[in-house]
């Protein structure tokens, strides 16, 4: 395999190919504590839109996507509805952290672990200009996530 | 076909490896590549002639000013224009149409007036009518595209003859389409109705001849770096009677005739729409950029273009679940190609064939409504100048296949 | 003083001849020369990196952007920007200035309110504002210059107070008087009182060490082209306050956020100023000229610049009829000085000067209003940047001694 | 004397230097059959006005001006004023002609001797820049001229 096979298969790596080809909890939410946001990459005009719904304690208690994007926006988009789903406000927001610092190599990961599947979006690092596809429903699900705690932008 | 692979050499950027491949850039409808006689007029100014303009005595400022304007009318034949004093120089495209639908606009629009558009134009050729008609009151209506990339002609000349039409603005070539607008034809049903008209030349000049009083509108735009010159310089063609009942634009050095506290008078154009100190050695290179291309030959561009755009519109039948946007072969077009692939997104597609060594470009190429017209978010696009060849368009063609395969 | 001469090597165009005399060039606040350092970024950039930014993702593309937005960054550090995003591109001092009295003013001016500027303004930035008076209805009122070249404070201060003043506008540097203006006071005068400041900072970048923060104004501007950069190039500040109020100004690429065809949203700044391919060399250029002067030292520019501009106002007192305009030694000023002549107007002074190798320049300067104010059609002008040399200034004095003895 | 020199002198001959010092013709005229023009260089703010007084047959009868400029402008100023006075609208036409054409160099002079000490001024063919100044004060009477004789522009 080339060299630039090689990078090739870091940024695309099969579970990313795989989650983009068939996406995971892609659909709408609706009803009461249900949240809504929209991503949009003026870049390339492509749009994530996600819809979370919060339970009591404000937990992740269902979320979904929709929209069009690359392959790396669509499988991070899929991965990251995975990953969330369940997870209690500090949770996510520690999840969309660690992501952020996965993606972009800016600061070290906390807790790999808790990444799972999403560390195959690792490769983006060395395409900065893919950061912006790999974050897009990031942004999106934070807004949201901020609207179902009211609390203001996490950082 | 005429052959002009020896021209490569001109090219210093074009000997040069990505991603351990030789570099094949497939992006001209973006930005040209400059020759080495380009960079060299550029080097030369700096080094010996560079100073201000118009404004001194000194030998310096003297040669600057002469080749300044030696430029301007070399400009003027090279477009097909009157008089020199037609040529505005801008940074590009779009500053030269946002000049006309500020001052232009603003001077001659009424609340109601209408402006022709079309569903083809650059984002530069789009928002500055929507801001212009937003501003005076006006509504922008829009011709639609039909199915192959072409203009709904009837379409058009139904918009002009409903009245209260005051401009009409449309595309020469289409940066995603490769549609060649009959320009000539729409300029002259629009002088019948007494309607104003800008032609967005950006993907023409310098890809084929271009006569402005042929076509016979009032406004041509172009930008320099589209055609071998440097960034940062481009041409508003005014035609002589439309820019003498003109307000200034920008307030500044050069264009005024005297200032007081009280007010001040202004020169007539050129001079009126060039406020301060101009991109003097951008149109130094601009100037160099004319004569390279005049040296080959702008009939000869013109043909290898339409050669290579042909054979590779052949070739990309052969590659499964490849679309391409625009008329369909053997309809003359731009030297360029818009795409999708069923398998991949244009940001992916563009990716991959960086790897490859291929520079394309991946996106709406500032053109969101025919993206949205077509059913596409985007497209990936590969675009053809004089130093591209046939070795390239296979490889182009070659690297298709191989992302089918990686990414179905 | 600082010995700064081994500085001309870096300066190809220096070493020529003009009318069989080494070329002495004292045209500098015009415009400056090119170290070789600038044009070779220039070359490297075409040679090996050369693409559209912003809107592609293959390599070139991707160093184009790189480089391109790293100038950004390294022009807010030059200047003390809080951010990059601060930092507009434009074509030059009149662009930027032009770029506010039509944005800026016609979103926040209203008939009656006031604009005030000085009597010393060049004038790209005099027009714009009469221009953009005229179209709000507003009115321009002058600070007074006192007979030693400076403002006239007091008046300032009263001026400001009488009420309905929006926007305080003023030069840094005068390009006829040599004058520093207390910029940092008089924009806090105005912040106190609620008034917007902008700064002409043409002459001031790049001679002595800027900090916009420290000045306190919310727009500031100047040209690449006077500080060892390219022609086409220069910097609108604006403090993201402000910027974050104003509507668009030119429609197209790079500045939109989604375009439809019944309308359009738009990017924030910087990108919502800057429609269109920008002038990506000349940005490269700007970022090569920061790093140029920034390894010589701002400071000892500044020093440079000092020593020679005061020993010159001395020698030139040994000149029969010379009357030099501005602040009297040893007062600060910016290192030019404009004079007239009793025996010659300036253009027969500075056609002498040319045939004697000295690159002067004569006229009015646009500044007009102050040529009047102070009774005189024109000055003849000698400017100094890094590169010139105490030999130099006198070799001028002796030139001017000889066209005394000519014109007499 | 070094070859600048040469070429200055050229351009400022001993007749120009006396002219620019000591302009002949200056001031204003009024009354009836009285035309004025303005000449303006806004390069250099330069500004000439010129008056003419006709006579029953569109002869110029007398003729003045005033103004600032560089030695060129009003030397040429000068001399203009002394060649045209007593000229017949056809001969003053034809010494425009020719004068235009002795300072641009771009067509041959016709009748040369009318042209007298004019012809001092030919040296400003080899300044191109400063042939704006030679012929302000020309464009001005010419229109004045065109005012007197009412005959539109002559080329
Ligand atoms: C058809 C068309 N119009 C306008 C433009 C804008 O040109 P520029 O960005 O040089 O102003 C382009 C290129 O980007 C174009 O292809
Ligand atoms: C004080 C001042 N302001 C504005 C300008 C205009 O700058 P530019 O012509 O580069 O736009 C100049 C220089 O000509 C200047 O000296």
């Amino acid at each position: 395999m080339a060299a630039e096979d090689a990078a090739l298969r870091d940024l695309y790596q099969q579970v990313i190919l795989d989650h983009s080809r068939h996406p995971r909890n892609q659909g709408r939410l609706d009803g009461p504590d249900c949240h809504h946001a929209r991503g949009h990459n003026p870049a390339c005009g492509d749009e994530v839109e996600v819809w979370l719904k919060t339970g009591p304690q404000g937990q992740i208690e269902d979320i979904r996507f929709e929209g069009q994007g690359c392959a790396i926006s669509q499988a991070s988009a899929s991965l990251m509805t995975l990953a969330l789903k369940g997870a209690s406000p500090e949770a996510a927001r520690r999840l969309m952290a660690d992501f952020h610092a996965l993606v972009t190599g800016a600061s070290a990961v906390g807790d790999a672990e808790a990444l799972g599947n999403l560390l195959a979006l690792e490769g983006v690092q060395k395409f900065p200009q893919r950061i912006k596809c790999a974050t897009l429903a990031w942004h999106a699900a934070e807004q949201a996530l901020n609207q179902g705690t009211q609390n203001g932008r996490s950082s | 076909m005429p052959d002009l692979s020896h021209r490569r050499a001109d090219f210093p950027i074009l000997h040069q490896q990505v991603g351990g491949h030789p570099l094949i850039y497939l992006d001209s409808a973006a930005s040209s590549q400059k020759p080495r006689q380009v960079i060299d007029a550029l080097v030369r100014y700096y080094e010996r002639d560079n100073a201000n303009v118009h404004r001194g005595l000194h030998e310096l400022s003297n040669r600057a000013t002469e080749q300044f304007e030696a430029v301007r009318a070399k400009v003027a034949r090279f477009i097909g224009a009157a008089s020199a004093d037609e040529v505005i120089f801008t940074r590009g495209t779009t500053e030269g149409v946002n000049l006309v639908a500020q001052v232009w606009a603003s001077h001659f629009l009424r609340p109601g007036d209408v402006i022709v558009s079309t569903g083809m134009e650059h984002h530069s050729n789009l928002v500055p009518w929507q801001l212009a008609a937003e501003r005076c009151g006006a509504v922008v209506k829009y011709v639609p595209v039909l199915e192959d990339g072409t203009l709904d002609l009837a379409a058009l000349r139904a918009l002009l003859e409903e009245g209260s039409v005051k401009l009409l603005t449309c595309v020469h070539v289409s940066n995603s389409l490769g549609t060649i607008n009959p320009v000539a034809q729409i300029c002259a049903w629009a002088r019948a109705l007494g309607i104003t008209t800008l032609v967005d030349g950006a993907q023409a000049v310098g890809h084929m001849p271009v006569d402005v009083q042929a076509i016979g509108c009032d406004f041509y735009v172009f930008s320099g770096h589209k055609i071998c010159a440097p960034t940062g310089i481009g041409v508003l063609y005014g035609r002589a009677e439309v820019l003498a009942n003109m307000p200034p634009w920008h307030g500044g050095g050069e264009m005024i005739d005297s200032v007081t506290l009280e007010g001040s008078t202004y020169k007539q154009a050129p001079a009126r729409f060039e406020a301060g100190t101009p991109d003097i050695a951008g149109v130094i290179g601009l100037g160099a950029a004319i004569d390279y291309l005049e040296g080959i030959g702008i009939e000869v561009i013109h043909a290898h273009g339409q050669e290579l755009i042909q054979a590779t519109l052949q070739k990309l039948q052969t590659v499964p679940g490849l679309r391409v946007l625009g008329p369909p072969p053997p309809v003359q077009r731009g030297s360029l190609a818009a795409f999708s692939l069923a398998c991949a997104h244009p940001h992916d597609l563009v990716e991959y064939a960086n790897t490859k060594g291929l520079a394309l470009r991946g996106g709406h190429h500032c053109t969101q409504p025919l993206m949205r017209r077509f059913g596409v978010v985007g497209t990936s696009r590969a675009s053809f100048y004089l130093y591209n060849t046939h070795a390239e368009a296979d490889r182009l063609v070659e690297v298709l296949h191989q992302a089918v395969k990686f990414f179905s």
